[in-house]
């Protein structure tokens, strides 16, 4: 099987390295199908491995590729664990990578940068690969740092646009922060635990779980609740969470397949993943599940408001997206790890199919993302619709669809969990899922109903679009309402209570709320039907409702509306500040900070006063005290007996005492 | 006193020498105030015999003859050689530049190599009176030859301040001499180390050090018996002042191991202080007057001083090898001062002096192969290594470390830095300043090989600085 | 006792007259009291029993040196009026540096532990030599001390070749025959014989 | 009787105001020449007395050759001033100055 | 083979100096490249003939230099200086190449600066002996110094003297320390100097001494402050072995002198270098950030860099202190040297291709200034590839050189302290700032003038120049094990001297 693995990984890497050195010679057409073969490689050799983990009863691979370093007896390897998790995660990487290399066929069809965009993506496929297929943390986080880059390089993408490269910046200076605290908990692991390797650290921290940190003098942590925030904040990075959101709806400055691919269903959720692979550590702290869960939580409700009042498309998807992610945290949150990496999944899918239904909402309309100026796109653009209708309900958990399950599993687990911060959290995803039925339906009669809003040029656009164009992305669009639809339906049951995990999830047995919610499950089909008896369905319904009556009925209150939440209003607007404070706050006081330590600190104290200044000081002094060599005769001469007479001085002196 | 007849052969150096300048003497008589290359010529062959014979005839002796008033030994005997070889190298340098200015005559030549023989004589002197003779006849020279060209304002300026503080500082010499002398009871410097060591009149005898302390760092110009140094350099005819600059102070070293190592050694201690204050003064003074300096001669005078500070450090060691740190550093310093000159003489025409350090400027553009040798000279003088300039600082500074002087170590290469700096202002200005008006140097081959073979010298002892190290230290070893 | 009397007052003049030398306005009385310091001095060299120095020091210094100088101060016309600016100022630091010297040296020198050293051989000075001052002398300049004095010897000579060398000159306005050129002399460069026209009859 | 230690005084002194007739001098260089005279003078004095006391012919002989060099050194010394008038018209020590710093 | 080593670049040098006087400068340039090449080929079989797996010196080399005072001409190498050796051979070829038609005034003497250079440097690294070592540690800066001078920007005479006096500061006190361990030792031979019994006092004199010239050359803060200055003055070829080797010869000192020489008072100190070091790490990557010069930038940017290797050279005895010499902690203490280590060679191949990258710009627009550029990715695409490739190689992203000395400095470290790690880790943030601002502004964005607007893309020859430094920081990046196998056995044998002695 290491062949198999081997090539999952390699052939995206291949693809990127062949068409980024050689795009050019080779062409559009070309590129595309180096690349995309390569991703289809993957893509079925990772459905192949998952169906063998599903049916063949595969054993969970653990091996090291090659050595990558020893260092001081620390062996750093670069290595593969390959199990139910990481085969799943690879699936659906690879899956969604697919669809969006095909759909890039249409929507970057007349960008100059095609060659290029295919080589990134192609290399973040193989990044991602890294990541979820890594067996010890050096790997991980090399995935890590790898996504990231290609995030970078794909946001600036347009690197003409000033928005976009500030865009990217922003990107990745807010997941280095993320990352700083991530390699700091590695780094504590190893510390403490000796390894790099998952297995090791892992039985390691069983064993010694009550070890205790002095972070200060007097303040004494527990190691692995310590490292477990760390990693936290690795993950809150990478995956957006408050308050280290802001860079992932600044990212939508990148082509919408990005968007796609790596804002919304893979890499963002590698945080998710992540967490859910260190499960045997966030474990033994309940502190640290806490924390998960409040941040989870809080960024799903509140990331789920500043939805509301965006008015670019995939703004408001990127929106939604945080707050799914958060749904996911609170998940790990309550240890259902199984229902996180659920709803990941599902959310790969549905969120995907949104992104790239935009996307091709936008291609249409020639780069058009305003919603005010779209409407009625139904008559043009009917598959997009309906795909974008699937996603939606999907998203907004309509009984049924993928969403329902992965998201209704999760507010049971929420209510179920008797975690700190659990009742809050459970109160919170409650309250979200009126706020996301809410933007979402708004984004669906703004887009798809409603008066039509679009510019001429546009439409005069939309309607000569190449053909093979839009097929490029309408059969990627397909391709995903299916499973949008209907994976829910077929996984729930193997994936969280069926076990499907094994050995990959750990829960303590205090904590398997899942275990308890299992008690009530009886199929798929009757947990769907179950929907009535929960709160969630009225409160999604109550949503679509609002949204229906604000967008569809009466436009004209919106107005009204705002004007009398208007400090609402501008808070949601203004995003509650967090880029005000990071850009004006933050990074212009750190500028000013640098600037002074340079002007002053450098230029001034060091430079001026210490070596300029001696060098000055002595110049001077030796200015003036050339003074003493007067070119008289009897000066030169007086110098001499002065010195004479000292030295005379000295030894009389010595001789009689004098100095004693 | 028995008289007992002189074994002549022993000072045969210096009686070729006297010879020699006689013959010179006459010969240009017959030259009548033209120019005399004949001279020339001879004090050249002179000096080159004289390392030949000084060689032959001394090296590895150790006697004495004259009633005691000569000794032949192998310190006299190297300091011979380089007094000769170094006066052999300002001379090269001086007759284009005297020619130029039409004061190439018989009178300098002799007299420089009548100074010769009074710092050979300093160097085998075995009494104090052979010693002050030897001084004297040294002064002698160098006041005629600082007044040399008698047109020059500036000039005879120069030789009525030298000449006023050399008798003064003769004065005092000769005061401690006498303190000795009624201390010891003989002017024989072997008795009187006898006496020195017994303890016996022990005040009188570091009375008269502290004078003869005097009379000695005046001859190196180390502060602060330093004044005339500048002054003497800025204003004498450059060649003077390379030969005032070089061999003289080689002189000195004879004239502070004569009296104070092989007389006064066992008062090491009491001058040991004194020695040090001087150091430090000279090393401070002589560092911070040049980097303000704007003439290269007067810079050089005080990095002179500089140096003397740096040679200090190793008769303030006062173990044999820092005796044999000091000459080395004085030997080599006089290699590279001797080149540092030789460059502005080289630069120089007639009416225009080139002794502004600015008038440097542009020498890659002109020509780089003394471009080079001027860096490598400079950055000698700095203690770069990989020149010859670093073993001399080094050896000084290992001889203090070695008595457990660090600190005097550690300021000594604090004002090294200091001092690094004009050196690098003239490098600056023969590499950084770039200017190409400046016409391509003409220079007689003699010279020009010369100068080359002197930087070569700097470099080749700076990489395989052994055999000299060694000379110095068999020299010393008694 | 008469000695010591007479040792006070020859110091005594030749510290006043060495005190005038320096203090003197006019340079011709500087010399003129050298001359008695000098004068002086030879006195206490006979006391001190160094006879032939005594003679020689107003022989030849007093007879040919302070000749020299007084030559030189009467060649030299200087204008002796504005030479005096800055004297008082200066005097009372350079005094006390003087003084303060004068201090330290005498209390080294005049310290018992000289004295005492030097008792004994004082009582027998010129017995030990056995023969006159002058004649010892003589029996070791040019047997012991045969190599200093032809040093001295040289140092003479540079002292001639360098007094010459400084101050001869050729003036220019001196006429004077240069014989070699005469003899060499070619007509051409005496004679230039011009060929004119005729003269025309009018 | 004369004790040695008068003689050394003497010299002493001697030596001091010959210094001081260097630097206290702000005029005629010719002084500066005469100051010199003294100096050699005391350690004339000493050479002789020690001389005299120590009954050691040395100390004489050494006062030969300071008189022998003095006066070269004086020919010496007066040429330069010679030259040195010529060329500034001057002997005024307070004049020598163009070089300094 | 290190005389060799030595030897021929500076004759190849003198050689090249000799050719230019005569014909034209394409003799000299192929004479220049030829020399460069063969020294470096020769290096590489240095490093095949390296005997991995001990510490010992190995091509040992020892001739009497100077008997009088039983100096030696004593070579030798060991898992340490290998690595830098053939850094400077390769930089070297790399330096002679981007020199090739840049420079025009006095190109001869200019290749031959260099080669002589990288003789002196190489001796520098093998030397044993500890006069020979400061014989080529001082003689070094010479060619530097007239590189700066000679062929540098408008204000490079401040500049230069500066550097030389700076660092001929440092260096003169170390040479005094080195003379008072002969005094304590009775030779001069480095490895006689390790385990040298000395009381703490003396110790602690003889490491500020050496700490003084090693951290003016590293430089930490705050002696610093000399190389944004060099760095903006010198010629590329300049910067690029300045930034490249010189910094490393100081690190290289410590390991060398500083740590197994006066291994108590290291220890005693640590507290001092390590907060040097993470000031530098800190606040020298802040005032990288408002840099308005792209060579100021990344000189500072190296100060930053270099603050890592001080970091994880003298963190190892917070290490022991934390972990009481347990096994782990001896392998964290060597992580940590190691990192240190491998940091210097990775910041060699970026911070030279950093400067590179401002050369090419520089010598097509004449201009560092950030301000002056933007959107040169639109005009120049491979040039901007490649331009990013070693920013982030020098943010330290993964899969390049630069991640994996920083990634194992702050995982040792944090066994020393938490603290350390934390503050060492913040690099992340600012590194990442002061280099992506950096190429947003210069390579991103609109084209901004009408000078970006005339931009050529690479000529082979830069392309060949910084296609090889590209393939080294990705190959480091993804495979450092060689490297640090060749450096474990010696630095492990250090640490044993360090920790062993006090």
């Amino acid at each position: 099987m290491e062949i198999v693995y081997l090539t999952i990984t390699l052939a995206p890497l291949l693809g990127a390295i062949t068409v980024g050195l050689f795009g050019h010679r080779l062409g559009r057409q070309r590129s595309h199908r180096v690349t995309i073969a390569a991703v289809s490689l993957s893509c079925l050799l990772s459905l192949f491995v998952l169906s063998r983990f599903v049916w063949g009863g595969l054993e969970p691979y653990n091996g090291t590729v090659y050595t990558w370093a020893v260092a001081g007896g620390l062996h750093m390897e670069i290595g593969f664990l390959i199990d139910p998790l990481s085969a799943l995660m690879m699936a659906v990487v690879t899956f969604v990578s697919l669809m969006v290399h095909i759909y890039t066929i249409g929507y970057m069809h007349e960008d100059p940068g095609y060659q290029r965009f295919f080589s990134y993506i192609n290399l973040f496929t193989f990044a991602m690969l890294m990541l979820v297929m890594a067996n010890n943390f050096l790997q991980l986080f090399f995935g890590w740092e790898a996504v990231g880059l290609v995030s970078y390089l794909l946001i600036g993408f347009w690197f003409t646009r000033e928005s976009a490269i500030f865009a990217n910046l922003k990107a990745f200076l807010i997941n280095r922060i993320g990352d700083m605290g991530f390699l700091l908990g590695i780094a504590l692991l190893l510390a403490y635990f000796g390894s790099l390797d998952y297995q090791q650290v892992f039985a390691a921290a069983q064993t010694q779980p009550a070890q205790m940190i002095t972070v200060l003098p007097g303040l004494n942590w527990s190691v692995i609740t310590f490292a477990c925030i760390l990693l936290f904040i690795g993950a809150m990075g990478k995956s957006a969470q408050i308050p280290l959101h802001v860079w992932l709806p600044d990212s939508m400055e990148g082509p919408t397949p990005i968007s796609a691919l790596i804002h919304a269903a893979t890499m963002v959720t590698a945080g998710i993943f992540m967490v859910a692979r260190m499960s045997p550590l966030f474990e033994l702290s309940d502190t640290a599940l806490s924390v998960v869960l409040i941040f989870g939580a809080m960024t799903a409700f509140f990331m789920g408001l500043v939805g509301l009042v965006q008015n670019d498309i995939k703004r408001v998807i990127a929106y939604s997206t945080l707050s799914q992610l958060g749904y996911m945290f609170v998940a790990l949150g309550v240890s259902a790890y199984a229902v996180g990496i659920f709803h990941l999944m599902t959310h790969a899918f549905f969120k995907a199919l949104l992104f790239l239904a935009a996307g091709a909402v936008i291609v249409a309309l020639h780069h058009e993302q305003d919603m005010r100026k779209m409407g009625n796109l139904r008559r043009y653009l009917p598959i997009t619709h309906f795909t974008m209708l699937m996603g939606t309900l999907a998203l907004v958990a309509a009984p049924l669809f993928s969403g329902y399950y992965s998201k209704d599993l999760i507010i049971e687990a929420a209510h179920e969990a008797h975690r700190a911060g659990a009742t809050l959290a459970y109160w919170l995803v409650l309250l979200s899922v009126y706020v996301t039925a809410l933007y979402s339906f708004r984004l669906y009669f703004l887009v798809f109903w409603g008066k039509e809003r679009i510019d001429p040029h546009a439409k005069e656009h939309m309607a000569h679009l190449p053909r093979y164009v839009l097929r490029a992305m309408e059969w990627p669009l397909i391709l995903l309402a299916i499973p949008s639809v209907v994976i829910g339906y077929l996984t729930v049951e193997p994936l969280v209570f069926g076990g499907f995990f094994g050995q990959a999830l750990f829960v303590a047995e205090p904590h398997d709320v899942l275990h308890e919610i299992g008690q009530s499950f009886h199929g798929s089909w009757s947990f769907a039907m179950h929907a009535v008896e929960g709160p969630a369905l009225y409160i999604a319904l109550a949503g679509f409702l609002t949204a229906w009556f604000f967008y569809m009925l009466r436009p004209k209150l919106l107005p009204s509306i705002r004007d009398r939440f208007a400090v609402f209003y501008i808070i949601l607007l203004r995003k509650y500040g967090f880029d005000e404070l990071y850009i004006d706050g933050i990074a212009a006081s750190s500028k000013s900070v640098a600037r002074l330590l340079w002007q002053v600190g450098d230029a001034r104290l060091i430079d001026g006063v210490m070596v300029n200044g001696t060098a000055r000081a002595i110049g001077r002094f030796a200015a003036v005290i050339r003074g003493l060599q007067t070119g008289y005769l009897y000066h030169y001469a007086f110098v001499m007996i002065l010195g004479l007479l000292v030295l005379l001085t000295w030894f009389v002196g010595g001789w009689r005492g004098w100095f004693i | 006193m028995t008289f007992e007849m002189p074994d002549f052969s022993l000072a045969l150096p210096e009686i070729w020498v006297l010879s020699m300048a006689c013959v010179v003497l006459v010969v240009d008589l017959f030259a009548r105030g033209r120019e005399s290359a004949l001279a020339f010529h001879l004090v050249q062959f002179t000096l080159l015999t004289t390392v030949w014979l000084s060689i032959e005839t001394q090296w590895g002796l150790t006697a004495t003859t004259f009633s005691g008033t000569y000794v032949a030994d192998k310190f006299a005997c190297l300091l011979k050689v380089a007094i000769c070889v170094l006066t052999f190298l300002v001379f090269a340098y001086s007759r284009d530049y005297l020619r130029k200015r039409e004061l190439l005559r018989g009178d300098f030549f002799l007299l420089g190599l009548l100074g010769v023989l009074g710092m050979m004589i300093m160097a085998s002197a075995h009494s104090l009176l052979t010693v002050y003779l030897g001084l004297e006849l040294v002064e002698l020279c160098l006041f005629a030859m600082v007044a040399y060209d008698r047109e020059n304002r500036v000039g005879s300026e120069a030789a009525m301040k030298y000449f006023v503080l050399a008798a003064l500082s003769s004065g005092m010499l000769l005061y401690g001499m006498s303190m000795v002398y009624g201390a010891a009871q003989s002017l024989d410097l072997a008795q009187i180390a006898a006496i020195a060591a017994s303890g016996e009149s022990g005040l009188l005898l570091a009375f008269g050090l502290t004078f003869i302390l005097v009379g000695v760092a005046f001859k190196f110009g180390a502060v602060p018996f330093h004044m005339w140094i500048p002054d003497v350099y800025q204003g004498a005819l450059t060649p003077v002042t390379v030969y005032v600059g070089t061999a003289p102070k080689i002189a000195a070293v004879a004239l502070f191991v004569r009296l104070l190592v092989d007389g006064l050694g066992a008062l090491h201690d009491q001058w040991q202080i004194m020695a040090t204050i001087i150091a430090v003064g000279s090393l401070a003074v002589g560092n911070l007057f040049a980097l303000v300096q704007t003439n290269i001669k007067r810079m050089l005078g005080y990095s002179t001083i500089a140096h003397v500070g740096f040679l200090f450090l190793g008769f303030i060691a006062g173990t044999e090898e820092g005796y044999s740190a000091a000459l080395f550093y004085a030997i080599t310093y006089g290699l590279m001062a001797a080149g540092a000159f030789g460059v502005v003489i080289l630069l120089s025409r007639r009416g225009f002096e080139a002794d502004l350090i600015e008038d440097m400027k542009g020498l890659n553009d002109r020509h780089s192969g003394f471009a080079v040798v001027m860096l490598i000279l400079m950055f000698s003088l700095t203690g770069v290594p990989g020149t010859v300039g670093f073993y001399a600082k080094w050896l000084v500074l290992k001889s203090v470390i070695d008595v457990n002087m660090v600190w005097l170590a550690v300021v000594a290469v604090i004002f090294a830095v200091i001092g690094a700096f004009y050196y690098l202002r003239v490098v600056r200005m023969v590499y950084f300043d770039r200017r190409n008006d400046g016409e391509p140097l003409e220079a007689p081959a003699g010279l020009r090989v010369v100068l080359a073979a002197n930087g070569l010298a700097v470099l080749a002892l700076g990489i395989f600085p052994d055999s000299l190290i060694m000379a110095c230290k068999v020299a010393l070893a008694g | 006792m008469i000695e010591l009397l007479l040792f006070y007052v020859f110091a005594a003049v030749l510290l006043f007259a060495a005190t005038m030398v320096i203090t003197a306005k006019n340079p011709v009385h500087s010399a003129l009291f050298l001359v008695l310091a000098f004068f002086n001095s030879a006195a206490l060299w006979l006391m001190a029993e160094a006879e032939f120095l005594g003679i020689a020091l107003v022989l030849v210094y007093v007879g040919a040196v302070m000749v020299l100088f007084l030559f030189v101060v009467m060649m030299l016309d200087i204008n002796l009026a504005p030479m005096r600016e800055g004297f008082a100022r200066y005097l009372p630091i350079g005094a006390l540096v003087g003084c303060v010297m004068v201090v330290e040296m005498a209390l080294v020198v005049g310290s018992q532990d000289v004295d005492l050293m030097r008792g004994a051989g004082a009582a027998n000075a010129s017995a030990s030599l056995g023969m006159s001052n002058t004649k010892a002398l003589g029996s070791v300049l040019y047997t012991v001390y045969a190599y200093p004095f032809e040093i001295a010897s040289v140092v003479l000579l540079v002292a001639i070749v360098a007094a010459i060398m400084l101050t001869h000159r050729r003036r220019p306005d001196t006429k004077h025959q240069n014989i070699d050129r005469q003899v060499r002399v070619r007509k051409e460069q005496r004679l230039r014989i011009v060929t004119m026209a005729p003269e025309k009859r009018k | 009787m004369v004790d040695l230690s008068n003689y050394l005084v003497l010299g002493a002194i001697l030596f001091s105001l010959g210094v001081a007739g260097i630097f206290l001098n702000r005029k005629n260089a010719i002084i500066l020449l005469m100051s010199i005279e003294l100096i050699l003078l005391a350690v004339n004095f000493n050479f002789i007395a020690f001389s005299h006391y120590l009954a050691d012919i040395q100390g004489q002989v050494f006062v030969f050759f300071i008189l022998t060099v003095a006066a070269a050194e004086s020919a010496i010394g007066l040429a330069i001033l010679v030259v040195l008038f010529r060329n500034t018209n001057t002997i005024n020590v307070g004049d020598l100055d163009s070089m300094k710093g | 083979m290190l005389s060799l080593l030595i030897w021929l670049p500076i004759l190849g040098g003198a050689l090249v100096l000799a050719a230019g006087e005569r014909s034209q400068g394409a003799t000299a340039r192929w004479l220049a490249l030829g020399t460069g090449v063969v020294v470096f080929l020769l290096s590489s079989v240095l490093y095949f003939g390296f005997e991995i797996g001990t510490s010992a010196m190995q091509f040992v080399e020892r001739v009497a230099w100077v008997p009088a005072f039983d100096v030696y001409y004593y070579l030798g190498v060991d898992g340490i200086s290998t690595p830098l050796i053939l850094l400077t051979t390769f930089a070297t070829v790399l330096v002679i190449i981007a020199g090739w038609e840049v420079i025009q005034y006095k190109q001869t003497q200019y290749l031959a600066a260099f080669l002589i250079m990288e003789g002196l440097m190489v001796g520098v690294f093998s030397a044993l002996d500890a006069i020979l070592f400061y014989v080529f540690w001082e003689a070094m800066l010479v060619p530097m110094f007239l590189i700066i001078g000679i062929w540098g920007g408008p204000n490079r005479i401040y500049a230069t003297i500066k550097f030389f006096l700076y660092t001929f500061m440092g260096s003169v006190l170390m040479l005094v320390a080195l003379i008072y361990l002969r005094y304590q030792t009775d030779s001069f031979g480095i490895l006689d100097f390790h385990g040298t019994a000395l009381a703490l006092s003396e110790q602690i004199l003889i490491f500020l001494a050496f700490l003084v010239a090693f951290a003016v050359k590293v430089p930490m803060w705050p002696v610093h402050t000399w190389l944004p200055d060099a760095h903006v003055e010198a010629p590329t070829g300049g910067s690029v072995i300045l930034a490249a080797i010189m910094l490393k010869i100081g690190a290289y000192g410590f390991l060398r002198f500083s740590l197994p020489i006066t291994p108590a008072a290291s220890m005693e100190l640590a507290w001092l270098l390590i907060a040097l070091s993470l000031i530098a790490v800190v606040y020298i990557g802040l005032v990288a950030i408002v840099q308005e010069d792209m060579k100021k930038l990344i000189a500072y940017s190296s100060v930053a860099h270099m603050g890592f290797v001080t970091l994880g050279f003298f963190v190892i005895f917070d290490i022991f202190a934390h972990t009481n010499g347990t096994e782990s902690g001896g392998g964290s203490a060597v992580m940590a040297l190691e990192g240190g280590v491998v940091q210097m060679i990775s910041h060699g191949f970026v911070s030279a291709a950093l400067f590179l990258c401002v050369g090419v710009l520089y010598d097509r627009a004449h201009s560092r200034l950030i301000k002056d550029y933007g959107g040169v990715a639109n005009r120049m695409p491979i040039f901007a590839a490649f331009f990013v490739l070693f920013a982030m190689a020098n943010v330290g992203l993964p899969g390049t050189s630069g991640f994996v000395g920083e990634f194992m400095v702050i995982l040792a470290s944090l066994q020393g302290n938490f603290w350390y790690a934390a503050l060492a880790a913040l690099t992340l943030i600012l590194g990442a700032a002061y280099t992506l601002w950096l190429i947003k502004r210069v390579v991103y964005g609109e084209v901004a003038n009408a000078q970006v607007a005339a931009l050529t893309d690479l000529n082979a020859r830069e392309f060949i120049v910084l296609g090889v430094l590209a393939g080294a920081v990705l190959l480091l990046g993804i495979w450092p094990a060689p490297l640090i196998e060749v450096m474990a056995p010696s630095l492990q044998h250090l640490l044993q001297q360090v920790i062993a002695t006090p």
